[in-house]
């Protein structure tokens, strides 16, 4: 992935630290509104933006404060993307889908979801993209 | 700052409506709990969830809700939740939270609802 | 001006395109409202920040669409404060005060209120800020 | 898109009201000029500008206000506005905006004064 920032590109780059994946959510719901993409989406958008950075934050940065998180949003004629990079060594193990059962049932962890959500709230998602800068999880919303 | 709960305790009839205010995190954890054993002092035995329509709801604060609603199942507390965006209304479905806690979309609704129960 | 992102410290690159200066600005308001600015104070950092976007795309950059706009926001202790760099030479000549009367009476042009709205809204601002990479207007908001 | 107004012209008794949908910003312009044309072609003599609560309004959509609050005192018309938030109030007052076009905090209230004076 080169960074090409061009006229369709905002970059956001963040600190790491839990609270402020909030400005990424903003801002990517801001450049949403712009383009035109309906609200429904735009909320979705907010939520796989949000946990994406999150993940960067908790698991690629390992929460190290000085680690930095650097969302990349592009606007195409047919799709919105965002990129979202840590300084990681990406996803190893791409958990199972949480099970709600087991989980009021204590059979399993009550956290869990951020990349189940991901999945099901864009339309496409790749994860483990490895730059030389790190590890991008890259989720695309159509716009249509 | 956001990384705070205000969770208001209200009686309304047999309901015990959890007024919370603010975003839903993995910070609200003590908030919540806190006020589930307050409500749990008082002897609830239904609880309705009333969030901020616009909270920002976040993969921690849903893990904490599901904390909350298994400890209100092995209490046999009835639970249900309201106050909340078309957007978490989805996104709790896909979860499977609304399988433990029916949404309202209003809080008379809920609790029109809710007192009637036995 | 060196860029040295450290952890209180939110930088968004943007196209320089009219419009998107709504991203930067909303973006502000978000951080401003995680470090706990009043609403009143997010308001002026909107409008400032709005207003210095502005003037970086239509005179700093002078309409180039392949120009970027760079929004830093530093959170400190006492003070929120936000720089806007642009590839430009600068402020020539800071102008006059706006006067209303004048205006209508279409004696002065109606525009010329961006400058002016910075100054009121915020409790600091250097203008002609050069560095390497061009020129930044830096506007400072006192948390109280 | 944002930078689209629409533009609703309503009589209410003398009053004649713009309701101003969206962004007010430089591409405000056309659509601000046609609606007034409108509004001179059925003769108006008082004209209350009303903005979405919730609009962000920029200088260049401050110019555009500027430039019809020229037109509307040249040809006698009475003008106020209503609809903004706290912040614009303020920052239409800094400008001096106020100097030409009342600020109403309500509709009702502005038609209730503006039909009322002659
Ligand atoms: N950016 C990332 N870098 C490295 N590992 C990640 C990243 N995002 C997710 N993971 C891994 O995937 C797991 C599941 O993530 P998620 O579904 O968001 O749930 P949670 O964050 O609650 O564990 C994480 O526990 C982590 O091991
Ligand atoms: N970033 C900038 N770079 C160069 N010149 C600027 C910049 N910002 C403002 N100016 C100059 O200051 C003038 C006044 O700006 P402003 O008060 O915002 O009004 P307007 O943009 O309507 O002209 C501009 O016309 C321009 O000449």
């Amino acid at each position: 992935m080169i960074q090409i920032l061009d006229e369709r590109t905002i970059e956001v780059n963040l600190p790491n630290k839990i609270g402020y994946e909030r400005v990424a959510m903003d801002c990517a719901a801001s450049f949403a509104k712009i383009v035109g993409l309906v609200s429904a989406r735009i909320e979705d958008l907010k939520t796989a933006v949000s946990e994406a950075c999150l993940n960067a934050m908790e698991h690629g940065n390992r929460g190290r404060p000085d680690a930095r998180v650097i969302v990349t949003m592009n606007c195409g004629d047919d799709d919105f993307s965002v990129s979202v990079l840590d300084e990681g060594e990406g996803i190893r193990e791409l958990p199972k889908e949480p099970d709600i059962e087991k989980k009021i049932e204590k059979l399993e962890a009550p956290n869990g979801l951020g990349l189940f959500l991901i999945k099901q709230l864009v339309d496409q998602v790749e994860f483990n993209e490895m730059t030389k800068d790190g590890h991008a999880v890259r989720m695309v919303i159509k716009i249509t | 700052m956001p990384e705070h709960n205000e969770i208001r305790l209200e009686k309304h009839s047999t309901v015990t409506v959890f007024c919370i205010e603010g975003d839903v995190t993995a910070f609200s954890e003590p908030f919540l709990n806190t006020a589930y054993q307050k409500a749990n002092e008082q002897g609830a035995k239904k609880i309705l969830l009333k969030f901020d329509k616009d909270a920002y709801i976040n993969s921690g604060g849903i893990a904490v809700l599901i904390q909350i609603l298994a400890e209100t199942r092995r209490n046999n507390q009835d639970t249900a939740i309201t106050g909340v965006s078309d957007h978490f209304k989805k996104i709790f479905h896909m979860v499977g939270i609304t399988k433990f806690a029916k949404i309202f979309n209003t809080l008379e609704e809920a609790l029109a609802l809710m007192t009637k129960e036995s």
